[in-house]
C-alpha cells in the first residue's frame, strides 16, 4: 500500500508541478492569480480529445491540445487581462473567474458534461518492477513532466527570449524601458504557462478522464503548489507540486480520502501563515 | 434653514419609501417572483456583510460563502434534530459564525493583499469539505431537508403565519433594514471610520492611534456575523441546505455582487444582489446557457465597470460637489466675502 | 473632463443595454409561464423535468429530457391529452439538493406545470418533493434510495424499483450463484448509496456472507486509488459499488491498474449505460448488476421505442426508456384526471400499463412491485444472466 | 550612559538605539533627548538614517537593541498605535493622506483616540458617543480654522496644493492631541511662499504647548525655527546643541552643509 500510494502521489504530482507552473509564470509578470488557468488544462485535454475523433493521430492530438492550450492562454490575456492593465488586482480576479465559468459551460455547451476517456497508447500496459506492477502510462507522464521541465529550464536561462521572461519577473517596468516589448513578454509567458497547464490535462485525460470541470481541483492544487514553492519560482513550484501529490496520497491513503482536497488547502494555510516566501523562496524585505 | 427643511423632507419621504416597501407583495400575485425577491433579500444582507470587509475595510475575503453556510448549517442542524425555531437558531447562527469569523480572522488577516485572498479561500474551501464530509452532522453531500420554518407570530388577535414566500417576504425586509442600518451605524462612528482609514493607508492609519489589526478583526467577525445571519434565514426560508450551495462558487458570487454593485456603497450592495440574483433566476430558462451567459455577464461588467455600478454615479456625485464648492466660491469671491460657511 | 464625460456616458450607455436585455429576459419569462393560480389558459399542458443537465450527472438529464421528449412528440401526435399539447419545461437540478428546491419552485410556481418528472438522484428528489407535495403536483422520480418509500407524499411516484427490491436479488444471486462470502464495499456517499448499502448489510445475515469494509467517496470523485488499496489489502471476494457509471467506469479501470482483480457488482441499474463501457473498456467486463429494463428484449414495447428512437436520431439508453414510460404512464393519467390535479393523483396511484420496462402499477408508497432481473457486461454488452422471478 | 543624556524635563529619550537592515547600520548606538515644548531639529546627509530613526520612536520598525522612553514611560518596541496613544503623532516624508476622503474626513481620522473605536455605543448611538462625536467634529473645526482649511474642508485631499496637503496631514495628526509633534522632513519639495507659512504654523503649533522634532534639510528653517539641533551620520549621532553652535562645527560642516547646499 505504501509504495503504491507513493506512486500515485508522484503522477498527481508531476501534474500539479505542470499546473504550478502556469499559475508562477503569471504571477512573476502580472502579480495576479489566473483563477481561469484549471480551464486551460480542461480545454487542451477537450481538443485532444476532439481532434482524436476526427482520426488524427495520436501524437499531433496530443501536440494540437498542447498548441490550443497556448492559444486559449493567449487569447485570455489578449481579450481580458490586457484590457484590464490599470484596474485593481482584485478585478482582475473576479475577472479571471468570470473566464473560467465561461470556459467550464462553454466546453460543456460544445462538447456536453459526459466524462470521456483520452486514448493513450500506454494505459493498458502494465510494466512489472520487481512484484510491482506499474502502469505504463504513468510512467509515460513522470518521464514527460520531467524532459518539459528540463526543456523549460533550459529555455528561460539559455535563450534570449527566456531571459527576458526572467527580467520582466524582476520589474514589468524596467523591461519596457529595456527596449523589450512588456506584452509581448506577457503574451509569450501566458502561452508558454498554458501549454504546460494544457499538457498536463492531456496526461491526466486518460487516467482521471477529460469533462468541463476536471480544472476546477487540478487549478486549486497547482496554485497550491506555487504558492509552497514560493510564487514566481519556477524550479520552487516543480517540487513543490511533486511534494504536494505525495503528501496528498499519504493523506488520503492513510487518514482521510473524503478529505483529500482538504490536504492541499491546509497546507496552503499553513505555508502562508509561515513561510508566505514558499519553502524555496527568499525573504523580501518590506520598505516602509 | 432652507436645507434643513430639505432634509426634513428627505426624511419623511425615506420612512415613506421604507413603509411601501412593506407592502410590495400585495402588488405581486406570482409566488416565484416573490420568491425571487426574497432570495434578493437574502444576497443583501450578504453583500452587506461582506462589503463591511472587502468595501469599508479593503480586505479582500473569498471564502464568505462559508460563513453564509456555517449559518445556515447551524439553524438546519437545531432547527431539524432539536426542533429550535428560527428564533433561537438566528442568534446562535450569528454568535457561531462570529466565533469562527474572528477565529479565522485572527489567523488569517495577519496577511495582506493577495495572500489574505488566498488564506481566505483555503479556509472556505476547508470548511465546506467539512460540510460535504462530516455526514453525521451535516448529511454529507444529501444535505439536509425538512428545516421547519419559522413559528407562527401573533400579535393579539393576528396571526401571521410562515407559509407562503409572501409571508417571508416581511421578516427578511426587516433584517436586511436592520442591516443597512447596522452597517450606516457602523461605518459612521470612530470604528468604522478606522475601518475606512485602514483601506486607504493602513500605516497613516497606525499613526492616528488606530490599532489596525485588532479593528480588522473586529470587522471580519462582524461581516461573518451578518453572513451568518443571512444563513439562518436561508436555511428556515428554503428548509432545505446542501454543501455545494456554500462552495468557492457562492464566495465568488457574493464578492462579484459587490464588486458590480460598487464597492463601499450600501446601495450598490442592493445593486449587485439584484443584478445577479434577477440574471440568475431569468437565466433558468436557458439551463444550457445559464452559466455561460452569467459568467460572460460577470467578465464584461467587471471589465467595463471597474468600480462597480455605484462607482459611476459617485464620479459624477464627487463632481457634482466640487462644481457646487467652486460656484460657491466665485459667489463669496465676487461679494467681497471672505469665505466660510 | 469632456472626454471624461463622455467616457462615463458611454458607460451609462452600455449600462442601460444590459439592464434592458435582462428586463426583456424576464419580461418573456413571465409572461410565458402565468403563476401557478392560473389554470393552463390555452392548449398545452406544462409538465416539468427536473434532472441534472450541467455538471458531472448532466448526461442521465440528457437521456431523461430524450426519453420525455420521445413520449411527448408521440402523445402530441396522436392528440394529446383531451385535445391539448404537452409542453415540457426542463429545470436543471445540477443533481443537488438546493438546486433541485430553487428549480422546482421555479417550475410549479411560474411555469405552472402540473406534473414533474425526475430527478434522476435521490437526494435532490427527497428535498423537491417537500415543495412538490404540498403543491399537489405529481412527482415521478427515479431516485433509488428507499427513504423515497417513507414520505408520506400522496403525489410522489418512483418510476424505478426501489432499493429494497433490487439489492436483495443481486445480493442473493452473487451468493448463491458466486459463492462469494466477504463482500468490500464502495459507495457514493449520498442517500442513495447509503441506504443502498445499509439494505444490503441487511439482506447479509440470512445469506451468510458478510461485509468486510465499508469505503465511501463524494459524487464527482474521480480518484479512488486511496479506497482501492485498501480493499485490496483485505482479500475480498468480491467488490460491491454503489455509484453512477462514471464512477463505476473509473473504479473498475483503476482497480485494474492497482492489480485488484475480483468480481465486481452493484445492486442496480444505475450504470446501465454505453457510456459505461465506452469509459470502462475491458474493465467493466463481468460486471454484474440488477436491472429493471433489458435493451435487448424483443418486445413489443421495446421495439417500438427503438424504432421511434432512432426515427428520432436519439441513443436508446436504459434512462432514455424509462423517462419515456414515466412520461406515456403520466399522460395515460393526465388523460383520466381531465385537468384535475386529485382525479389524475388517483389514476395514476391506480394506473394498469404495460411499458417498455414492464407492467406499471404503484403500491400504497408509490413504489412499483416488479423484480429485477440480473445482468452481466459480456464483450462489451449488457446480458441478462437470470431472468426476473 | 552618559550624564549628558538626563535631562529632567525630557519629553522622548532615546538611548543606545540601535538597528540594522540586512547588515547595514541604518541607526547605530543612538541617544539623545527632546527637552519639553522644544522644537527640536534632526539634520543629516541623505540615508544617514533619520527617517529610520522616526520609524523607530513611533514604533513601524522595532529596534534591534537600545530604549526609547516618553517621559517615563518605556515605548520600546509598541505598536504604532499604542505609541500614538501615548501622544506621539505624526507626519510622513512622502504624504500619506486618504486617497478617497475629502479634507474634513482626513481630519476626522485623527479623532480616533478622542472618539474610540467601540462598536456597541456606535450601534445604539448612546449618549456618550454623540457627545464624543460632535466634540470631535468641533475639534476638527477649530484644528481647520487653525490650519487655515476649514474653507476646503469639502475638497478630496489628494486634489490640493502640495502645501496644503502637507496642512492636511498635520491638521490630521494635531488631531490625534499630541504632546509630541514627529515631522518627516515637512517643507520638502514646497516653494519659498509654502516653507515660510508652514513655518509659522510650526511655531504656533509649538506654542499650543506641543513639542515638535523635526526632520529637516533645509538648514535656513532648521536655524531660526529650532532650539536644539541633533546631527547624524551613518546612523550615529555626531554633534547636539543648538543651533549657534552647530552652525560652526566643523565636523557638522564637513559631513553635512556642503552637500545640503548641493541639496538645496
Amino acid at each position: 500500500m505504501f509504495v503504491d500510494q507513493l506512486i500515485n502521489g508522484i503522477v498527481l504530482g508531476s501534474i500539479y508541478a505542470l499546473m504550478a507552473i502556469g499559475y508562477t509564470m503569471v504571477w512573476n509578470v502580472l502579480r495576479f492569480i489566473n483563477f481561469a488557468h484549471g480551464e486551460v488544462y480542461m480545454g487542451g485535454a477537450f481538443v485532444s480529445l476532439y481532434l482524436l475523433l476526427l482520426d488524427t493521430p495520436i501524437w499531433l492530438a496530443y501536440i494540437g491540445g498542447v498548441c490550443a492550450g497556448a492559444l486559449l492562454g493567449y487569447l485570455m490575456e489578449k481579450m481580458v487581462y490586457m484590457r484590464m492593465r490599470s484596474a485593481p488586482k482584485l478585478n482582475l480576479l473576479i475577472a479571471a473567474i468570470g473566464i473560467s465559468i465561461v470556459l467550464q459551460n462553454l466546453a460543456q455547451y460544445i462538447w456536453g458534461a459526459t466524462p470521456e476517456r483520452l486514448t493513450s497508447p500506454f494505459l493498458s500496459k502494465n510494466i512489472a518492477i520487481g512484484d510491482m506492477m506499474i502502469n505504463q502510462h504513468y510512467i509515460f507522464i513522470i518521464i514527460l513532466t520531467i524532459v518539459v521541465m528540463i526543456a523549460l529550464e533550459l529555455f528561460i536561462n539559455r535563450t534570449l527570449m527566456g531571459k527576458a521572461v526572467q527580467a520582466a519577473s524582476q520589474n514589468i517596468n524596467a523591461t519596457q524601458l529595456m527596449g523589450i516589448n512588456a506584452n509581448k513578454i506577457i503574451s509569450i509567458t501566458f502561452a508558454i504557462g498554458s501549454a504546460v497547464g494544457a499538457l498536463a490535462g492531456i496526461l491526466v485525460g486518460p487516467v482521471f478522464l477529460v469533462y468541463p470541470t476536471m480544472g476546477v481541483f487540478a487549478g486549486l492544487k497547482g496554485f497550491t503548489a506555487s504558492v509552497m514553492g514560493g510564487m514566481g519560482n519556477i524550479p520552487g513550484a516543480m517540487i513543490a507540486g511533486l511534494l504536494l501529490g505525495i503528501i496528498e496520497s499519504f493523506a488520503a491513503g492513510f487518514i482521510s480520502s473524503g478529505y483529500r482536497d482538504a490536504v492541499a488547502m491546509v497546507i496552503l494555510l499553513f505555508i502562508l501563515l509561515v513561510r508566505p516566501q514558499g519553502i524555496f523562496g527568499k525573504v523580501i524585505q518590506q520598505k516602509v | 434653514m432652507g436645507q434643513f427643511k430639505h432634509r426634513g423632507f428627505l426624511k419623511i419621504g425615506l420612512i415613506l419609501a421604507v413603509a411601501a416597501l412593506f407592502f410590495l407583495p400585495l402588488g405581486i400575485s406570482n409566488p416565484y417572483v416573490m420568491y425571487i425577491i426574497n432570495l434578493i433579500l437574502i444576497y443583501v444582507l450578504l453583500s452587506l456583510g461582506l462589503d463591511l470587509i472587502v468595501g469599508y475595510t479593503g480586505q479582500v475575503s473569498i471564502g464568505h460563502g462559508a460563513f453564509f453556510g456555517i449559518g445556515a448549517y447551524v439553524a438546519a442542524i437545531l432547527g431539524k434534530n432539536l426542533g429550535f425555531s428560527l428564533w433561537i437558531n438566528l442568534p446562535l447562527s450569528i454568535a457561531v459564525t462570529a466565533l469562527i469569523g474572528f477565529a479565522i480572522g485572527f489567523i488569517g488577516l495577519k496577511l495582506i493583499e493577495e495572500y489574505l485572498v488566498m488564506a481566505t479561500l483555503a479556509f472556505g474551501t476547508i470548511i465546506w469539505l467539512v460540510f460535504l464530509n462530516w455526514t453525521d452532522l451535516t448529511g454529507g453531500p444529501m444535505g439536509i431537508s425538512g428545516i421547519p420554518a419559522p413559528p407562527t407570530i401573533k400579535l393579539g388577535s393576528f396571526e401571521f403565519p410562515f407559509i407562503q414566500y409572501h409571508d417571508y417576504y416581511p421578516l427578511l425586509l426587516i433584517f436586511v433594514l436592520l442591516g443597512i442600518l447596522i452597517t450606516r451605524l457602523i461605518i459612521h462612528s470612530g470604528f468604522g471610520r478606522a475601518c475606512t482609514a485602514i483601506r486607504e493607508d493602513e500605516l497613516a492609519a497606525q499613526a492616528m492611534g488606530i490599532p489596525v489589526f485588532k479593528t480588522k478583526v473586529m470587522m471580519f467577525t462582524i461581516s461573518a456575523a451578518f453572513c451568518g445571519a443571512a444563513g439562518a434565514l436561508y436555511a428556515h426560508f428554503l428548509h432545505v441546505v446542501s454543501p455545494e450551495t456554500f462552495a468557492f462558487g457562492m464566495s465568488v458570487t457574493i464578492l462579484t455582487m459587490v464588486m458590480i454593485g460598487g464597492q463601499g456603497s450600501i446601495a450598490g450592495s442592493i445593486i449587485g444582489a439584484s443584478i445577479l440574483t434577477v440574471s440568475s433566476e431569468v437565466l433558468r430558462e436557458t439551463p444550457e446557457l445559464r452559466m455561460l451567459i452569467y459568467g460572460l455577464l460577470i467578465v464584461i461588467m467587471i471589465m467595463f465597470f471597474p468600480k462597480g455600478i455605484m462607482g459611476l454615479f459617485k464620479i459624477s456625485k464627487k463632481r457634482l460637489l466640487q462644481r457646487n464648492i467652486q460656484a460657491k466660491k466665485a459667489a463669496v469671491e465676487k461679494e467681497g466675502l471672505s469665505y466660510e460657511q | 473632463m469632456a472626454n471624461s464625460t463622455k467616457l462615463i456616458g458611454k458607460k451609462m450607455v452600455m449600462f442601460m443595454v444590459l439592464a434592458i436585455l435582462l428586463v426583456g429576459c424576464s419580461a418573456t419569462n413571465t409572461s410565458s409561464g402565468n403563476g401557478s393560480s392560473a389554470s393552463e389558459g390555452g392548449d398545452t399542458i406544462k409538465v416539468g423535468l427536473q434532472a441534472p443537465m450541467t455538471g458531472d450527472n448532466a448526461q442521465y438529464g440528457q437521456d431523461m429530457k430524450n426519453g420525455v421528449e420521445l413520449a411527448f412528440k408521440k402523445i402530441n401526435s396522436d392528440g394529446g391529452i383531451n385535445g391539448k399539447k404537452l409542453k415540457l419545461i426542463v429545470g436543471d437540478d445540477k443533481a443537488t439538493p438546493s438546486e433541485a428546491v430553487a428549480v422546482v419552485n421555479k417550475m410549479i410556481m411560474n411555469n405552472g406545470v402540473k406534473a414533474i418528472i425526475g430527478g434522476y438522484n435521490s437526494s435532490p428528489t427527497l428535498a423537491a418533493q417537500e415543495v412538490s407535495g404540498p403543491a399537489k403536483v405529481l412527482h415521478l422520480n427515479m431516485g433509488a434510495s428507499p427513504e423515497l418509500s417513507k414520505q408520506n407524499n400522496k403525489y410522489l411516484f418512483r418510476v424505478i424499483l426501489t432499493g429494497s427490491v433490487y439489492v436483495p436479488a443481486v445480493m442473493r444471486y452473487m451468493s448463491e450463484e458466486k459463492k462469494v462470502k466477504k463482500i468490500a464495499a464502495l459507495f457514493e456517499n449520498t442517500d442513495y448509496g447509503i441506504t443502498m448499502y445499509d439494505a444490503a448489510k441487511e439482506s447479509t445475515k440470512e445469506l451468510g456472507v458478510e461485509f468486510i469494509t465499508a469505503e465511501k467517496y463524494n459524487p464527482g470523485d474521480k480518484n479512488f486509488s486511496a479506497q482501492l488499496s485498501k480493499i485490496k489489502t483485505l482479500n475480498a471476494d468480491a467488490v460491491m459499488v454503489v455509484g453512477l457509471y462514471n464512477e463505476v467506469a473509473l473504479i473498475e479501470q483503476q482497480a485494474r491498474q492497482a492489480g485488484l482483480n475480483v468480481q465486481f457488482f452493484s445492486p442496480d441499474d444505475s450504470m446501465y449505460s454505453k457510456q459505461l463501457i465506452t469509459l470502462g473498456g475491458d474493465a467493466v467486463e463481468n460486471h454484474i448488476f440488477a436491472s429493471m429494463i433489458d435493451l435487448n428484449a424483443d418486445t413489443e414495447e421495446m421495439n417500438e421505442f427503438k424504432k421511434l428512437a432512432k426515427e428520432n436520431n436519439i441513443p436508446a439508453q436504459a434512462n432514455t426508456a424509462i423517462a419515456y414510460d414515466a412520461a406515456m404512464a403520466l399522460a395515460k393519467a393526465l388523460t383520466e384526471g381531465g385537468g384535475e390535479a386529485e382525479k389524475a393523483r388517483d389514476a395514476l396511484a391506480n394506473i394498469q400499463y404495460n411499458g417498455i420496462t414492464g407492467p406499471i402499477k404503484f403500491d400504497k408508497n408509490g413504489d412499483r412491485s416488479n423484480t429485477p432481473m440480473i445482468m452481466q457486461v459480456q464483450k462489451g454488452d449488457f446480458v441478462v444472466i437470470k431472468e426476473s422471478e | 550612559m552618559n550624564s549628558e543624556h538626563v535631562n529632567d524635563s525630557a519629553i522622548l529619550t532615546v538611548t543606545d538605539l540601535s538597528r540594522t537592515f540586512g547588515g547595514v547600520k541604518a541607526v547605530n548606538n543612538l541617544s539623545f533627548s527632546v527637552s519639553e515644548n522644544n522644537i527640536h531639529a534632526i539634520i543629516g546627509p541623505n540615508g544617514a538614517g533619520k527617517s529610520t530613526l522616526f520609524n523607530l520612536i513611533t514604533g513601524v520598525i522595532t529596534p534591534n537593541q537600545g530604549k526609547i522612553q516618553l517621559v517615563n514611560q518605556d515605548i520600546t518596541s509598541l505598536r504604532p498605535d499604542k505609541i500614538a496613544e501615548q501622544g506621539v503623532s505624526r507626519t510622513f516624508q512622502n504624504i500619506r493622506l486618504f486617497p478617497d476622503m475629502t479634507v474634513f474626513e482626513t481630519v476626522l481620522i485623527g479623532t480616533y483616540l478622542l472618539t474610540g473605536g467601540k462598536l456597541l455605543p456606535a450601534v445604539f448611538r448612546t449618549k456618550h458617543f454623540r457627545n464624543k462625536e460632535r466634540q470631535a467634529k468641533e475639534r476638527i473645526e477649530e484644528i481647520l480654522k487653525f490650519v487655515g482649511l476649514w474653507g476646503m474642508r469639502h475638497e478630496y485631499a489628494a486634489k490640493l496644493s502640495y502645501g496644503n496637503q502637507r496642512r492636511v496631514e498635520i491638521a490630521r495628526a494635531l488631531a490625534t492631541n499630541p504632546r509630541l509633534l514627529l515631522l518627516d522632513e515637512p517643507t520638502a519639495g514646497m516653494n519659498q511662499k509654502e516653507t515660510k507659512e508652514l513655518m509659522q504654523l510650526f511655531s504656533e503649533v509649538n506654542k499650543q504647548g506641543i513639542t515638535i522634532l523635526i526632520i529637516a534639510h533645509d538648514m535656513h528653517l532648521v536655524n531660526t525655527l529650532s532650539n536644539q539641533i541633533t546631527v547624524i551620520n551613518f546612523g550615529e549621532k555626531l554633534v547636539e546643541g543648538p543651533p549657534e553652535i552647530i552652525q560652526s562645527h566643523p565636523a557638522v560642516i564637513e559631513a553635512y552643509m556642503g552637500r545640503a547646499e548641493v541639496n538645496a
